[in-house]
């Protein structure tokens, strides 16, 4: 029995009245780690808004980009940020529709991260562009001029699918959180009681709110699906509708949405840790659910270098000879050791996730995830830069590496992220609530019907069905 | 006759479903199943079954929104191109398919959710004001149940919640 | 020019009623067009009584006051005195801008009629230095927009049988505004991208960005 | 409205694609260019640089790749004969020379791509690429297989025309600034002088009364640039260009992905013809003594 606690995802006998009391905790009181975090971020994003002060000045020049190196690390990171943000709709939307319950408990950060990190990819199109100022003309708005954006154009469905993931996703992530903001309501004090006074929205928990919420939910989970294999597959077509070799491949579309899916496991594994860690949610963000995590992240990454192969294969037999030189050039060209080190961390570095010993073991499974990451964001930039170094034409063969401008910005957009993100579990309660306290009666539920068939079957018999029993601490009192 | 509230606060749900189950064997003459708000923290998977079905409008709302995503995106994109003055030169065609259907789409993924989280907004009837009679306790692990009668109700309500070990009663009578 | 036209269903509609672009067009007209059409006639602008053939631009501009180192009473010459436009900003009808005239125009006339009067004391005086007075540009487009004014005198004045060459300040007041009720001109119109292309659409002028811009 | 008319110009689309790629065209700018002629003097690229306003960017910043010259005379060095070593970079035959400037392909890729359509179709069969329209995403530059267009990655006017060389500047056509794509236009103000002119005349066109800087300047003539559709002749009506007579002869046609040649001598070839962009350009090979 004790050997089988480490495999529970929950412990049933855990009392919902300590469950407000810890994820409330959890939004109290920052201790100097986190303090230490926020400077972190502060400082890279400082970086960034040098780099971007400094470019948007003097013009693109300052980002080393070249002809025919029009696009770099800016599209590539864009990209990555945008996988990134495909965690929050896996745990929250697919595996909800699919009743898996043991996302409870971390589906709440991981939405937020969709949020979060669609903020920041939104602003890597922004910094790309050669006249920032007038950015809005990609939106189609009406003016008297009797011009509209290039509807035909794969960076204006970009904006369009963009902008509808980030409201669609910020909504659910809101929506969702609408009872535990009650719960933060009726504990808080001073600002934190305006502040979620307002948002909670006079939520007190009745059956018909219930019952709306639950349809709301569940219809939203719907709609975020195909919407998310719909934004990430739209990305790819600003590489698949070209022409360029390298880029116009067929099989971009779930590629990219399997490689969204990766990146963003990736990410939920390094944020359960550090959370588990920072917030001693060990009650919460069990092994268990840990290693539910890692084999969904490695059968994606499987899917993942299944579809890299097919791109091989499908270009090595196609007879192209500039599809075969770009490939050829990422295998052995200037980019090699990117490519081979986007290869090792993205398809070999996941057998670690195979065994059972290693994903138990926390800080293997922090290293895992962030090399995972990494080789994530270097399958983007492979994807966006050889073709430009190396595309049909021979006179414009050429290398070149990023410049400082670059780097920053894109270190900046990590604390930019970070910076959202420990401000979100800061203000906002990043476990359910509600659903941990779902998923402890369900739990109870089962372990009771395991227990005594008989009394399970008989509801009416008084047994505690319930996670909440009267003779809880919390009723005592009243 | 005074319009008045009353909420029983319950120490588990299944007080509170029995108490339920007394108001739906008429125990209280007036009284049916359909006057009960049942407020708990969670929603408990047996809940339609001791409540009894009661419908949602959500699904027909979120369809009417999939359709006006559809024809609004549709024909606000058509619009836009035909009026575009230099589209339809150099032999492309005025209003391109294949990129509309993709707008399309996603204009109705967005107003399909827009229009389920009005509808939302609006069924649940968040916006309200909050009424006085709410524990803070059905946040942590109580359930409630609470009702909107006249008067003389009052008392043989309060008896069937006794009757049914609830912790704590409540009323407050309209002014 | 009707109130629809800013909505862009409305000009959805009535570009696809008036069949602008394709010639065998086959229009299909709803009842609701047809209303929309009633209406749009309701509210459409006259074409000018003044200017036939024409519809003039709509939009209007709270001007800008420009400081000229002479201030030149145009309302003096264009409207008591009835010269044409064209007499002194004679490159209009024969190039892309219309121009200054040079002071020797100036003098043709003034160096004896209201000798008396300050301002020619002070033109004079700028003749006898050999110096141009410094005028400032009122009717600036960014350098972007070539705008010719040769092609609009010739589709509204020239090519406009109905037009009596007399009338022209008509024509020149669709962009300059009531410029002969002026005395230093004064931008009174918006002369934007928009303001341009509603009297492109009204007319038939081309829609072809690189006509302006190139 | 509207319905039929989708229906309409979607057919109109379709049935075009089929003909050709396009119609209702005014006029249909092309060139041929003669690649024996060529001798890599480079007059052709100084001298667009004077017409178009072309931005001196500096050596520095030339090796970096971010020089402008919207017409760039490629070299080529052969490989060695069967059998030799190469012995110097250099081959005994000497360089083969590319003149490229914008192709203007009829089915041009950079145009669906631009997010606010500052790329688009001319009725004179031109790419028009308009400046003041342009946020700077970049992505034409990215679809063109060709790398045709060149991309303002700094603010140069400052640099490039020192007073008073700003007074050199062509009046008819914009400097541009930071952050804008620009490349060949085909000399666009001078096809709209001549146009213009034409219109004020009340007559069309004539063959040879549009030049661009490019093909007046070349001291060999190997540039020849006319319409494709034949122009006005006083005399005989519609009548052959010198272009379109250059491709009839070399049998090359416009909207075709692979030429059907009747004779395989002829030298006329589009460069990747294969791609399906349908440029408007012709080159004709150079033979060379082996």
């Amino acid at each position: 029995m004790q050997n089988n606690e480490v495999y529970k995802d929950i412990n049933e006998d855990l009392k919902w009245a300590q469950i407000n009391k810890d994820v409330l905790k959890s939004m109290e009181n920052p201790r100097k780690g986190y303090w230490i975090s926020v400077a972190v971020c502060l400082f890279l994003i400082s970086f960034a808004v040098v780099g971007e002060v400094y470019q948007y000045n003097v013009g693109m020049g300052a980002a080393n980009l070249n002809w025919p190196h029009m696009w770099d690390l800016y599209i590539a990171t864009f990209i990555f940020w945008i996988g990134m943000s495909h965690a929050g709709t896996l745990l929250s939307a697919i595996l909800h529709i699919m009743n898996a319950d043991w996302r409870k408990p971390i589906y709440r950060f991981a939405e937020a991260m969709t949020t979060f990190s669609l903020m920041t990819a939104g602003l890597f199109p922004m910094i790309h562009l050669g006249r920032l100022w007038n950015m809005y003309w990609v939106l189609p708005y009406l003016t008297d001029r009797g011009i509209w954006p290039n509807f035909r154009s794969p960076l204006v469905w970009d904006a369009f699918a963009i902008s509808t993931y980030l409201t669609s996703s910020a909504l659910f992530l809101f929506i969702g959180m609408i009872p535990d903001l009650a719960i933060c309501r009726d504990n808080a004090r001073g600002w934190r009681k305006k502040l979620y006074t307002a948002l909670s929205l006079g939520w007190r928990g009745d059956d018909r709110q219930w019952r709306n919420f639950r349809r709301t939910y569940l219809i939203m989970a719907c709609f975020l699906i195909p919407l998310a294999v719909s934004v990430h597959s739209i990305v790819s077509s600003d590489f698949a509708m070209s022409i360029m070799p390298g880029w116009a491949v067929t099989s971009f579309p779930p590629y990219f949405v399997a490689g969204a899916l990766y990146s963003g496991c990736a990410a939920i594994i390094t944020l359960f840790i550090l959370l588990r860690y920072y917030f001693r949610w060990e009650e919460y963000m069990t092994i268990a659910i840990l290693e539910k995590t890692a084999k969904l992240t490695f059968a994606i990454a499987m899917v993942w270098t299944y579809l890299n192969l097919i791109e091989f294969a499908s270009v090595w037999y196609g007879h192209s000879a500039a599809d075969k030189e770009v490939l050829l050039a990422k295998f052995f060209g200037p980019y090699a050791p990117f490519f081979w080190g986007m290869i090792f961390c993205g398809s070999v570095v996941p057998f670690a996730l195979a065994f059972e010993k290693l994903r138990r073991h926390l800080p293997t499974m922090m290293v895992v995830s962030i090399l995972l990451n990494l080789g994530m964001w270097l399958e983007r930039w492979m994807i966006v830069t050889p073709t430009l170094s190396l595309s049909y034409h021979p006179i414009a063969h050429d290398v070149m590496w990023p410049s400082w401008v670059q780097w920053f910005i894109v270190a900046g957009s990590f604390g930019w992220f970070g910076l959202l993100f420990l401000v979100f579990v800061k203000v906002f309660p990043s476990v359910s609530m509600y659903e941990c306290k779902e998923m402890v009666l369900h739990r109870r539920e089962l372990a009771n019907k395991e227990i005594s068939p008989v009394m399970a079957n008989n509801p009416g018999g008084g047994a505690p069905a319930t996670g909440v029993s009267s003779k809880s601490p919390g009723v005592e009192g009243s | 006759m005074k319009k008045c509230r009353i909420l029983g606060l319950f120490g588990n749900f299944d007080d509170a479903f029995a108490a339920i189950g007394d108001f739906k064997n008429k125990k209280v003459d007036g009284i049916t199943v359909d006057d009960v708000t049942f407020l708990s923290p969670i929603e408990h998977p047996d809940i339609d079954d001791v409540l009894g079905p009661r419908p949602s409008v959500i699904p027909k709302v979120t369809l009417c929104g999939a359709a006006f995503g559809i024809t609004f995106g549709f024909l606000f994109l058509a619009s836009a191109q035909s009026n575009f003055l230099i589209q339809p030169q150099g032999g492309k065609p005025v209003v391109p398919l294949p990129s509309n259907i993709v707008l399309t789409y996603e204009m109705m993924i967005l107003f399909s959710v827009l229009f389920t989280v009005v509808a939302f907004l609006i069924t649940t009837r968040l916006f309200r004001k909050r009424k006085s009679l709410y524990s803070e306790k059905v946040g942590i692990d109580q359930v409630a149940i609470e009702f909107e009668v006249d008067e003389k109700y009052i008392d043989p309500i309060k008896g069937v919640f006794k009757d049914n070990h609830a912790v704590e009663v409540r009323e407050e009578v309209q002014s | 020019m009707s109130v629809l036209q800013h909505l862009p269903l409305g000009r959805f509609i009535e570009a696809a009623s008036r069949g602008s672009r394709q010639t065998k067009q086959t229009v299909q007209v709803s009842f609701i067009v047809m209303l929309l059409m009633a209406a749009m006639a309701l509210f459409s602008a006259k074409v000018n009584a003044e200017v036939p053939n024409a519809v003039p631009p709509e939009g209007s501009y709270s001007g800008i006051h420009v400081e000229q180192p002479i201030e030149f009473p145009h309302d003096t010459h264009a409207d008591i005195n009835e010269i044409n436009c064209m007499y002194c900003h004679t490159y209009a009808r024969r190039s892309k801008v219309a121009g200054i005239p040079p002071t020797s125009k100036c003098m043709g006339c003034h160096s004896v009629i209201a000798t008396d009067k300050p301002r020619i004391q002070k033109l004079t005086e700028y003749w006898e230095n050999k110096q141009p007075p410094l005028w400032n540009k009122v009717h600036d487009v960014p350098d972007f927009v070539h705008f010719t004014h040769e092609k609009h005198i010739k589709r509204f004045v020239i090519d406009n049988e109905d037009l009596e060459v007399e009338n022209v300040s008509e024509v020149c007041a669709f962009c300059h505004g009531e410029v002969k009720k002026m005395t230093v001109a004064d931008k009174v119109k918006p002369l934007t991208m928009g303001f341009c292309q509603r009297c492109h659409q009204a007319n038939d002028g081309p829609s072809d960005c690189w006509h302006c811009h190139k | 409205m509207s319905l039929s008319n989708l229906i309409d110009d979607w057919s109109r689309y379709r049935k075009g694609r089929e003909e050709g790629g396009f119609h209702d065209y005014e006029h249909m700018w092309g060139m041929s260019i003669d690649l024996n002629k060529c001798i890599g003097c480079n007059a052709c690229s100084v001298a667009c640089y004077a017409e178009n306003n072309l931005a001196v960017v500096g050596k520095e910043k030339f090796e970096k790749g971010q020089g402008m010259h919207w017409l760039r005379v490629e070299r080529y060095w052969d490989e060695p004969d069967l059998g030799e070593e190469r012995t110097s970079e250099f081959q005994q035959h000497g360089a083969s020379f590319l003149p490229m400037m914008c192709q203007q392909c009829n089915a041009a890729t950079c145009e669906p791509v631009c997010p606010v359509a500052a790329t688009y179709h001319t009725p004179d069969g031109l790419n028009a690429q308009v400046y003041n329209r342009c946020i700077g995403s970049r992505y034409c530059s990215n679809n063109c297989p060709f790398r045709l267009r060149y991309f303002n990655f700094w603010s140069y006017y400052e640099d490039s025309w020192p007073a008073p060389l700003q007074m050199q500047l062509n009046p008819d056509i914009s400097v541009r600034d930071m952050g804008v794509m620009e490349k060949c236009t085909f000399c666009v103000q001078r096809i709209r002088t001549v146009k213009d002119t034409a219109r004020m005349e009340d007559r069309k066109v004539r063959d040879g009364e549009v030049q661009t800087a490019c093909s007046q300047t070349c001291p060999t003539g190997a540039i020849e640039f006319g319409d494709m559709l034949g122009m006005y002749d006083p005399e005989t009506g519609v009548a052959e260009t010198r272009v379109t007579k250059m491709w009839r002869k070399h049998q090359v046609e416009l909207g075709k992905t692979k030429q059907n040649k009747q004779t395989p001598e002829m030298r006329g070839y589009r460069v990747f013809e294969f791609l399906n962009t349908d440029p408007c350009v012709m080159y004709l090979d150079r033979v060379r003594e082996v």
